[in-house]
């Protein structure tokens, strides 16, 4: 396999990525995405670890993961549509009648 | 290999009884959907939701009566003696109790609320259940895999919760900041997590303990970017900025459940991942008692500071609850058992007064809005004297006056920042509560020092509320006085139990 | 109390429970008194409240007699009763008890506070009459005036400093409120209050003579405020010195000079000598009798009779010594100087009364402690009448006090006439009235002080101020009773003599003033006469002061006498002279000299430089610094408010702002803060 | 609890009879105003049993109750009286029925709470001043600030919101610090025994030392924040603040002057007693040797406290801020006589505590009774009030001479005894303090002749109506004390020896010491008046 | 280099490519979701290569077949063909948090790398189908049947949300 530490510089880079599109997108769907790209760049950690350690819990680790991601998109998205009826936006900086 | 596992299910038991109230409920709802009268009775919105709120309270009780049971029991249940995931011992089992506590009282708190405010659905005990639940696995888990998705059971229902009062701008936006903010910080735990597990190869805390390596980078960021996630829970400066968009703008139902109940879930959790994953921390990690010094100084000096400026009580309980989380990350720079036996008392006291302020307000709350402005409160003790009295004793005991609970947590929790020498952290902590004293009091000057002005309150209280309400009372005055009362045939004493439960992570 | 202090050898005292009575009984009158009227807001009827009033001075005056003849029937040198009552206060080593002392000074005291007193009392009942301007105004000055008995009894019966103090400013007390007794005027309210002020002021020293004398007895082992222990254990610390400060010019100073000198404040104080005399003046305000008893007659005297007390510490120190003979003499000549452009009947009177007080006080610096006492005594009679005179001068001109409105009155009001004429005789120091031989025997102790340093120009000073005495008392004299009416036709006509019970007290002082000199007889006439002891007064006191034995041949004795009553003659001829003679001359005196007449008529202007040294400037500066500046500017504003307002401002103009209300501004710290602990923990 | 013990009794009947009124339902305001005097005058009655009960020869606490609270926490409820608690226990409970007596009209509405905050304020005191274990004391120091608290900010003046909140906040502030220094106490007792014990001393019966056995260390043998040092200035913070000593007595003026007559008068005559009593009571005891370290800036500011705040009251428009400025001038003479660390000195500032308590108290109950006639306190208003009101005047007037120490009065004991005890510390010290007595005269005279004195010129002053049967009442019941302990004190002072002696005793041990010890406190000073305790205490 | 190392930088920079378009793409959000869904392959891919194949196969169906299909789907609904917003607020908190993120990662990762385990030998069958279905039904049973309670939770609550009329 390749090293390790390969594995572990694409995870970093994929959850470096998903930050930035968190932090800088104002498209509320793309920031989901962002945040599901991150907990992708994790799962690859995971799944390395798991290669490395031979150890099956990082992988049973990643199925609930996705499942728990997938639970998220739902809820997300679900926010995002309630609030898209209020709003007719799905711009995050339209977002902050709260604040001080 | 083959056929399943020989398990203790008794050790889930606590957690059982939320679950299968989360899914009573919407099977329970979908039957009274159909009907017209129950029990000779016609069955009306109110009546269904009371019967809703009653079901899940007392599937709550359940757990809390187990749990109690489990405490004075003193026994340690591994799920899976071969590898435990979640343990029922004396630590879970007070943080069950207090968890199944706070969702309780905020469960009845919410019946008449929801009504008020016209959002009432059998959904909402569902969600709230699920969250408890996903706490109590969250404070009993001994494996990281289970911690998260404890939490995230934990999380995402409330995440809904808070944006349950769809038609308000507020509340989705509450939703919105919340799913945002905590869903990037359960990423970065999950990182952390990750990294721990490549640290040591095990997810299990017992086995992190003997082959964690704290000297490595690679378990110190782990570590720490664990910690971050749970930072973010608690509301740690600068992981807060959530907090007091969230409180103020759900609904004050929900934002009274979660202001204790994920506090509680996530201080213990993360107590148990330091003590027993990572192990003593003055032993493992050198530094780390100065970081939770650092983070606790910056969250109770923020907290308190910003609360002083604030014109809406529910923000300003909000801002003061991130205050509260400083003073109990004391707990963590003291890493004594002393300190953290009087964290748990805490988040026990904590529940009874932050639930019981929140509650006033709930109390208030008049024909969908809710009245949480301070000018709201201007007055209250000619119009609603009882409420105005009840609000001044929350108050009192959240500044941690004598007498009060508040004051036997914070004397419990400064007394052993004290003995671990930290004698700094600990005046500042009492300057910083100085500042709290003064926006603490800025209600009852309101309430009694103030004409009434505005629109007049809601003229009665609910009976569920009024229960919720005497029961916080009732609690804070004799945590206040006798802490160490025994309650149930006198052999609940919180006080020695606290000190016993933290023994086991020792 | 300390074993050690009983060792010494104090001198032995027989109990007498008699004592008590001797202040209680106005005591009682004063408290029935007080009840009916600051309570139940009743009146007795006029006949009760002067049997009340009047009958417990009497009584207690009758008492005084009784214990003084069984104090004579004592051997010789073993002349005191004590009374000790009860423990007053108690703390450490310190103990105060509630105990009076009877012995031949305070015996002298007694008899003249009752007797003077008594026909105070009695001349009060006439003068009060015709007070209607309060209408429970007699019983309320009956109450103060019983009240300040019982005080200057207290005062001269303590048996220890404390009780003596008890006394003092009991009397202060009753001096206030009798100052300010028509309290409806702002000007006596005034008065009032400046005096008790200022007696504040000398009580101070006091006080701090006090601590100093117990706590050097204590020191060495004899801590004690009795009277007769101090005496007994003086001698113990009578040599020791101190070290003074430099902010007081530094040098070593006896300690018994040190105690003089801060007991004499207390002295300054409340028998009005320089610096503190300007309340005396102005306490004329009261009424008259009041001027009289207390302004004249005993309290101011109290002061002289502290020196006396505690004569032992002014022998041990001979600077405090002389410090109280200068300022007696000076206070004696300043006032006198002021006495003589006065207009006020009562204000000349005053101004003498602080002139005589300084005299006591060259006795008491010089040594001549009977001879003060002695002074005391016939000042109390001629200086009583005096007043008593004035105040029925001014009852027959409807209270009007100003001489320039007066003149001729000696065949409207005949009596009055002739007993102040004893009176000015007396004090001008006319042989062998009582005024004569004590200020002879002042005159002769300052002439014959070797210890005060430049003691014959003391003694010049006090000869001067006697031919000053004559000069302004005569000028009194002719003013209001010689020359032409110069008030109103209708004041005239009002003229007439007042009431037995005025007349009566005059004279019965009258009397006094002639012949009181009579029991201090210089030796000097009893070797003339053949008489052994003829100072029989000082012979009695001699066991608590020591003898004063003069140290002059008789011959230098004598005209020393004769230089004096020379003096005083033309002090006399010249006020006759001036005022009876040429009555133009004063006035253009008066417009030659405008500037020094201006100064004496305006009293050297000393309450104006006081108003401008300190009252003025201490207002000032508590208003504008300390309530302004410190209070209300730095305490409050900088410090509290200021540090609320900065948690205010810290959070409302800075933190607010990162709470910006944007989820990915959140973020943005969420990572920030991610960034720091991974540094903190990895780094 | 099964068995009540005296004192028990008196600390808490009070707040039992405003429970028990708040349980009761349909009570009229009346009847709770009676059952409020009758409640306090049984309770005065009590601590009469007390006070004759006492035993002056005995050293120690006595009437002791200890009973487990949290005794895991080392916390009991344990009380107990010496001398010094004996005297504030009565002076507390008698001038709370005098106070609800007269101001029987000074509140209008709300009167059921009133009532109420009367009466737990009353326990809130009396249960400090009697307490003997650090937390129930704190406990007890916190609580009565929040029926006084309501007072002030309920039935006050204009500005009683601010005056309100900057008394709580104020107090807090000082209180705050000493919480953590009295758990670094605790921290040190349990290191030092092993078991945590809140106790001052060791508790009859048992066998565990108190917290004032603790050996706390000097500056220089250990780390800074163990020393008593910095133990007892957090301690001194505090309680200077309620005392309050210059410059921590801001709070007060406002707090006086907005409070109404009853908060005023039970603020002075008792909250600012804390202070002192707990200085008395603990600071002192707990670190002697910080005492005597601290002396110069105690006496320091107390004399600057009391020749500031003389001068400051002087230039007073208010009556009723003047009245607070005394205080302040007042209770430096108390702090000045209690660092004397003499018998004469602390004594004196015992008694001179009760004497502030009864004089300052009665002249708050005068300015509320013409405050409710006329509606003000300024000075310039009034002029000539002894013509209408002779006996309001008579009263006014016996309260004035005890506050600026007449003799036969009550405030020249105290403040003869402290000043005679300072001197013997310092004489300096005494003598610039003794000028403050010359201030007094000053600043109470003036005022009382602007106010009493000189023609009525005020057309609204003439028709002033003079004390009523209640008021007259009132003011003898004050009057009577203030005559009586004027004139025979020794009466209440034999009852402060031993407390005293058993103070100054740790004083002089922890004196040796230092002067023993290389760093050397100036031992000459605080140390040779305490010589002559024992035999003080020999020869009573 | 073999077969699998080449299959893995393959896979890995096409997984970071189609990340980076993602974010970068500010117009079009349907192509946003398109490359989320390379991503999701690219990487599916990745796992097999490191012997996760159930993962790999789960990653494939769950993600894009599921979740990136939600996307779309809500895309659609909403209508919102382009990502245009109007100009933001200030861009300093994004560009200091992109400057924080990348120190972050410059930060952590050649720490942790000096610091990696060594691969082990993998045991027959590691992450297939009955080694991990095994390790999920015995071991990890609890946070299976937590983890359902947790999809309940969430289908309950977006039907709460989303629903139109639950009122």
């Amino acid at each position: 396999m390749v090293p390790l530490s390969h594995v572990i510089w694409l995870s970093a880079a994929l959850f470096t990525i998903g930050v930035i599109g968190a932090l800088t997108r104002r498209n509320l769907i793309v920031i989901l995405m962002s945040i599901e790209l991150m907990l992708n760049a994790v799962n690859l950690s995971l799944v390395g670890f798991a290669r490395v350690w031979g150890d099956l819990g990082g992988q049973v680790f990643v199925l609930m993961v996705i499942a728990v991601a997938a639970a998220e998109v739902a809820v997300g998205l679900g926010i995002v549509i309630s609030l898209f009826r209020n709003r007719d936006s799905v711009n995050v900086e339209d977002v902050s009648l709260l604040k001080w | 290999m083959n056929g399943l596992p020989q398990v203790n299910v008794q050790a889930v038991v606590p957690t059982l009884y939320p679950a299968v109230g989360a899914m009573a409920v919407l099977v329970v709802e979908v039957l009274l959907a159909g009907r017209a009268t129950f029990l000779g009775r016609p069955l009306t919105k109110g009546r269904v939701a009371n019967y809703l709120g009653v079901l899940s309270a007392v599937a709550l009780g359940l757990s809390v009566i187990a749990a109690a049971q489990s405490l004075v029991a003193g026994d340690s249940i591994p799920f899976d003696p071969e590898s435990p995931m979640f343990r029922l011992d004396r630590f879970s089992s007070f943080a069950i109790l207090v968890l199944g506590v706070g969702s309780m009282l905020g469960c009845l708190l919410s019946v008449n609320y929801l009504l008020e405010l016209g959002i009432s659905h059998g959904e909402y005990y569902c969600l709230l259940l699920a969250a408890t639940t996903g706490m109590m696995f969250m404070v009993g888990a001994v494996d990281l895999l289970l911690v998260f998705v404890g939490l995230e059971l934990m999380s995402i229902p409330i995440y809904v919760l808070a944006g349950f009062q769809r038609r308000n701008l507020r509340s989705n936006e509450s939703a919105l900041k919340y799913f945002l903010v905590g869903s990037f910080a359960s990423a970065v735990l999950l990182y952390g997590m990750t990294l721990v597990y490549g640290a040591t190869g095990s997810l299990d805390y017992a086995t992190i303990r003997g082959a964690i390596d704290p000297t490595s980078p690679l378990a110190l960021a782990g570590i720490a970017l664990v910690i971050v996630g749970f930072a973010f829970k608690v509301s740690a400066v600068p992981f807060h900025q959530w907090t007091p968009d969230v409180y103020e703008g759900a609904p004050t139902a929900v934002t009274a459940y979660m202001s204790v109940t994920v506090k509680t879930a996530a201080f213990v959790a993360l107590l148990r991942f330091l003590t027993e994953a990572v192990g003593p921390p003055a032993s493992a990690v050198a530094n780390l008692p100065g970081l939770f010094a650092a983070l606790a100084v910056l969250t109770f000096v923020v907290g308190n500071v910003m609360a002083v400026i604030q014109s809406n009580v529910k923000r300003m309980l909000a801002y003061s609850s991130i205050a509260h989380g400083g003073y109990l990350l004391l707990g963590f720079v003291a890493t004594t058992a002393e300190g953290y036996a009087a964290m748990l008392f805490y988040l026990l006291v904590y529940v009874f007064m932050n639930v019981g302020a929140f509650g006033v307000i709930v109390a208030l709350a008049n024909q969908g809005r809710d009245t949480d402005r301070f000018d709201d409160f201007a007055g209250l003790a000619r119009t609603r004297p009882g409420l105005a009295a009840l609000m001044t004793l929350f108050m009192v005991s959240l500044a941690g006056i004598p007498g009060t609970a508040g004051f036997m947590a914070k004397f419990g929790l400064f007394s052993a920042v004290v003995r671990a020498q930290h004698v700094g952290l600990a005046v500042l902590a009492v300057l910083a509560s100085l500042i709290s004293v003064y926006y603490y009091l800025r209600l009852p000057v309101l309430m009694y020092m103030r004409e009434p002005a505005g629109e007049a309150p809601r003229a009665e209280t609910d009976a569920l509320e009024g229960i919720v309400l005497v029961i916080c009372a009732i609690a804070v005055l004799v945590l206040g006085f006798f802490p160490n009362l025994g309650i149930f045939l006198g052999e609940l004493r919180l006080l020695d139990l606290a000190r016993a439960s933290v023994a086991s992570l020792f | 109390m300390v074993e050690a202090a009983r060792a010494l050898p104090t001198l032995a005292a027989t109990p007498s429970t008699l004592l008590r009575w001797i202040p209680l009984l106005p005591l009682i009158a004063a408290v029935v008194h007080g009840v009916m009227l600051g309570l139940l807001r009743r009146t007795l009827s006029r006949g009760a409240v002067i049997a009340l009033s009047v009958g417990s001075v009497i009584a207690s005056f009758l008492l005084s007699v009784v214990a003084f003849g069984q104090l004579i029937g004592l051997p010789e040198g073993q002349r005191a009763f004590v009374d000790d009552v009860y423990t007053w206060i108690g703390a450490g080593r310190f103990s105060a008890e509630m105990s009076f002392l009877l012995d031949p000074l305070s015996a002298v005291m007694i008899l003249v506070v009752t007797g003077v007193g008594s026909l105070i009392h009695v001349y009060s009942v006439g003068y009060m009459d015709d007070d209607h301007r309060d209408d429970k105004g007699f019983q309320r000055f009956f109450c103060y005036l019983n009240l300040f008995t019982f005080s200057m009894l207290m005062l001269v019966l303590g048996d220890n400093l404390l009780v003596l103090f008890l006394g003092w400013e009991g009397v202060g007390l009753c001096s206030y409120l009798l100052i300010g007794f028509w309290y409806m005027d702002k000007w006596n309210a005034y008065c009032g209050s400046k005096a008790f002020i200022v007696n504040r002021i000398g009580d101070f020293g006091f006080l701090l003579g006090i601590f100093l004398l117990f706590s050097s007895l204590a020191a060495a082992g004899h801590p004690t405020v009795a009277f007769r222990d101090i005496a007994a254990a003086f001698p113990r610390i009578a040599e020791q010195t101190v070290q003074m400060p430099d902010l007081l010019g530094g040098g070593e100073w006896k300690l018994a000079t040190l105690i003089g000198v801060l007991f004499f404040v207390g002295a300054m104080g409340k028998s009005a000598q320089i610096p503190l005399y300007v309340w005396l003046p102005d306490a004329m305000a009261g009424p008259t009798p009041v001027s009289a008893l207390i302004h004249a007659a005993t309290m101011v005297t109290a002061g002289v009779y502290m020196v006396c007390r505690l004569n032992f510490v002014y022998t041990a120190g001979p600077g405090a010594a002389a410090l109280v003979a200068w300022i007696g003499g000076v206070t004696a000549l300043f006032a006198a100087t002021i006495a003589i452009t006065q207009t006020d009947i009562k204000k000349v009177l005053a101004y003498s009364t602080v002139s005589q007080l300084g005299y006591m006080f060259v006795a008491a610096g010089c040594g001549a402690f009977s001879g003060a006492i002695f002074h005391l005594a016939t000042h109390a009679f001629f200086k009583a009448l005096l007043f008593l005179g004035a105040g029925s001068v001014i009852l027959a001109m409807h209270h009007e006090q100003d001489v320039d409105k007066m003149g001729g009155l000696r065949k409207a009001i005949p009596i009055t006439h002739w007993t102040f004429l004893v009176g000015v005789l007396a004090i001008s120091g006319i042989p062998f009235f009582s005024g004569f031989f004590s200020k002879d025997e002042i005159l002769l102790a300052a002439h014959g002080a070797e210890q005060i340093p430049g003691h014959e120009a003391l003694w010049a000073i006090g000869l001067f101020t006697a031919g000053l005495t004559a000069l302004y008392m005569f000028r009194l004299y002719f003013r209001t009773f010689h020359g032409s009416f110069r008030g109103t036709s209708e004041q005239l006509h009002h003229v007439h003599e007042p009431a037995q019970t005025v007349l009566v007290p005059l004279v019965v002082l009258a009397v006094l003033s002639a012949a009181g000199g009579l029991i201090g007889v210089p030796q000097v006439y009893g070797d003339i006469l053949g008489v052994k002891n003829a100072n029989s007064l000082a012979h009695f006191l001699a066991q608590v002061v020591g003898l004063h034995e003069a140290e002059v041949p008789q011959a230098e004795e004598l005209r020393l006498a004769a230089l004096a009553v020379l003096v005083a003659s033309i002090g006399i001829a010249l006020a006759w002279w001036l005022y009876v003679q040429a009555p133009s001359v004063p006035q253009r005196v008066r417009e030659s000299v405008g500037w020094a007449y201006r100064l004496l008529f305006g009293k050297y202007y000393v309450d104006e430089l006081y108003d401008m040294l300190f009252v003025n400037p201490l207002k000032w500066i508590s208003e504008n610094v300390f309530y302004k500046g410190v209070d209300a500017g730095l305490v409050d504003g900088v410090l509290v408010n200021g540090s609320a307002n900065a948690v205010q401002a810290v959070a409302a103009r800075a933190l607010k702002y990162l709470q910006s209300g944007f989820a990915q501004s959140y973020l943005f710290f969420m990572v920030a803060g991610a960034l720091a602990i991974v540094a903190w923990l990895v780094v | 609890m099964p068995h009540l013990g005296p004192i028990t009794i008196v600390t808490f009947l009070p707040a039992a009879t405003a429970l028990v009124l708040l349980v009761v339902p349909g009570l009229s305001e009346r009847l709770w105003k009676h059952a409020a005097v009758a409640s306090t005058v049984v309770t005065f009655l009590f601590s009469l049993r007390l006070f004759q009960g006492f035993d002056p020869t005995r050293t120690g606490y006595q009437f002791v109750e200890h009973v487990p609270w949290i005794p895991d926490y080392g916390i009991h409820y344990f009380v107990g009286i010496d001398g010094l608690s004996l005297l504030l226990v009565v002076m507390t409970t008698f001038l709370m029925p005098v106070t609800l007596v007269a101001a029987w009209n000074d509140v209008h509405r709300s009167v059921k709470s009133y009532v109420f905050f009367m009466l737990t304020l009353e326990t809130g005191m009396l249960g400090a001043f009697v307490a003997l274990n650090l937390f129930q004391f704190y406990v007890f120091w916190e609580v009565m600030l929040i029926p006084m608290y309501f007072i002030i900010g309920i039935w006050g003046g204009p500005r009683r919101v601010y005056a309100a909140v900057k008394f709580f906040l104020y107090t807090m502030f000082g209180s705050l610090l000493m919480f953590v220094a009295i758990l670094v106490v605790y921290g040190l007792h349990s290191q030092q025994f092993g078991q945590p014990n809140l106790d001052l001393v060791a508790a009859p019966g048992t066998s565990l030392p108190g917290l004032l056995d603790t050996t706390i260390p000097l500056a220089g043998q250990a780390v800074w924040w163990k020393t008593q040092t910095w133990l007892f200035a957090a301690f001194a913070l505090a309680f200077a603040i309620k005392v309050p000593m210059f410059p921590f007595h801001t709070w007060l003026p406002d707090a006086h002057v907005e409070a109404p007559t009853s908060g005023s008068v039970i603020l002075a005559a008792v909250l600012l007693k804390m202070g002192t009593y707990g200085f008395l009571r603990l600071g002192v005891p707990l670190f002697p040797a910080a005492a005597i370290e601290f002396t110069p800036i105690i006496f320091g500011l107390a004399l600057v406290g009391i020749l500031y705040a003389a001068l400051v009251a002087m230039v007073q428009a208010d009556v009723k801020k003047l009245v607070a400025y005394s205080s302040v001038a007042h209770l430096g003479f108390v702090m000045l006589g209690m660092f004397a660390f003499n018998l004469e000195g602390v004594k004196g500032s015992i008694l001179q505590m009760v004497n502030h308590g009864l004089s300052t108290g009665a002249l708050f109950l005068l300015v509320g009774m013409i405050y409710e006639r006329r509606h003000t306190r300024q000075i310039a208003q009034f002029g000539g009030i002894a013509k209408p009101m002779p006996v309001y005047a008579a009263m006014f007037g016996v309260v004035t001479m005890a506050s600026i120490g007449l003799p036969m009065l009550n405030g020249f004991v105290g403040e003869y005894l402290i000043l005679l005890g300072t001197w013997l510390a310092s004489p300096w010290v005494s003598s610039a303090a003794a000028f403050g007595v010359v201030l007094a005269a000053v600043y109470m005279l003036w005022m009382y002749r602007r106010v009493f004195f000189g023609p009525v010129e005020n057309p609204e002053n003439r028709g002033l109506i003079d004390l009523d049967l209640r008021e007259k009442l009132v003011m003898v019941a004050v009057v009577l004390p203030i005559v009586w302990i004027g004139a025979y004190p020794d009466y209440l002072l034999r009852r402060l020896d031993a407390s005293v002696i058993d103070v100054l005793r740790r004083v002089e041990a922890a004196s040796a010491q230092a002067a023993s010890a290389p760093v050397t406190v100036d031992a000459t000073r605080p140390g040779a008046a305490l010589a002559f305790a024992h035999e003080a205490e020999g020869s009573r | 280099m073999t077969a699998s190392a080449v299959l893995f930088y393959l896979f890995g920079a096409l997984a970071l490519g189609s990340a980076i378009a993602m974010v970068l793409n500010v117009r079009n959000t349907v192509a946003a979701a398109l490359s989320l869904v390379v991503t999701m392959i690219a990487l599916a891919g990745v796992f097999v290569l490191l012997d996760a194949f159930l993962v790999g196969a789960i990653q494939i169906m769950v993600y894009a077949g599921a979740i990136v299909v939600l996307f779309l789907f809500v895309v659609m609904l909403l209508n919102l063909r382009t990502d245009l917003f109007p100009p933001g607020r200030s861009f300093l908190p994004k560009v200091l948090g992109v400057v924080a993120a990348l120190c972050l990662l410059a930060l952590l990762v050649p720490r942790i790398g000096a610091h990696l385990p060594a691969p082990a030998l993998l045991p027959e069958g590691f992450g297939g189908f009955r080694t991990v279905g095994l390790a999920l039904f015995t071991r990890y049973l609890l946070p299976l049947e937590v983890a359902s309670l947790l999809l309940l939770a969430a289908i309950v609550g977006a039907v709460v949300l989303a629903k139109r009329r639950i009122d």
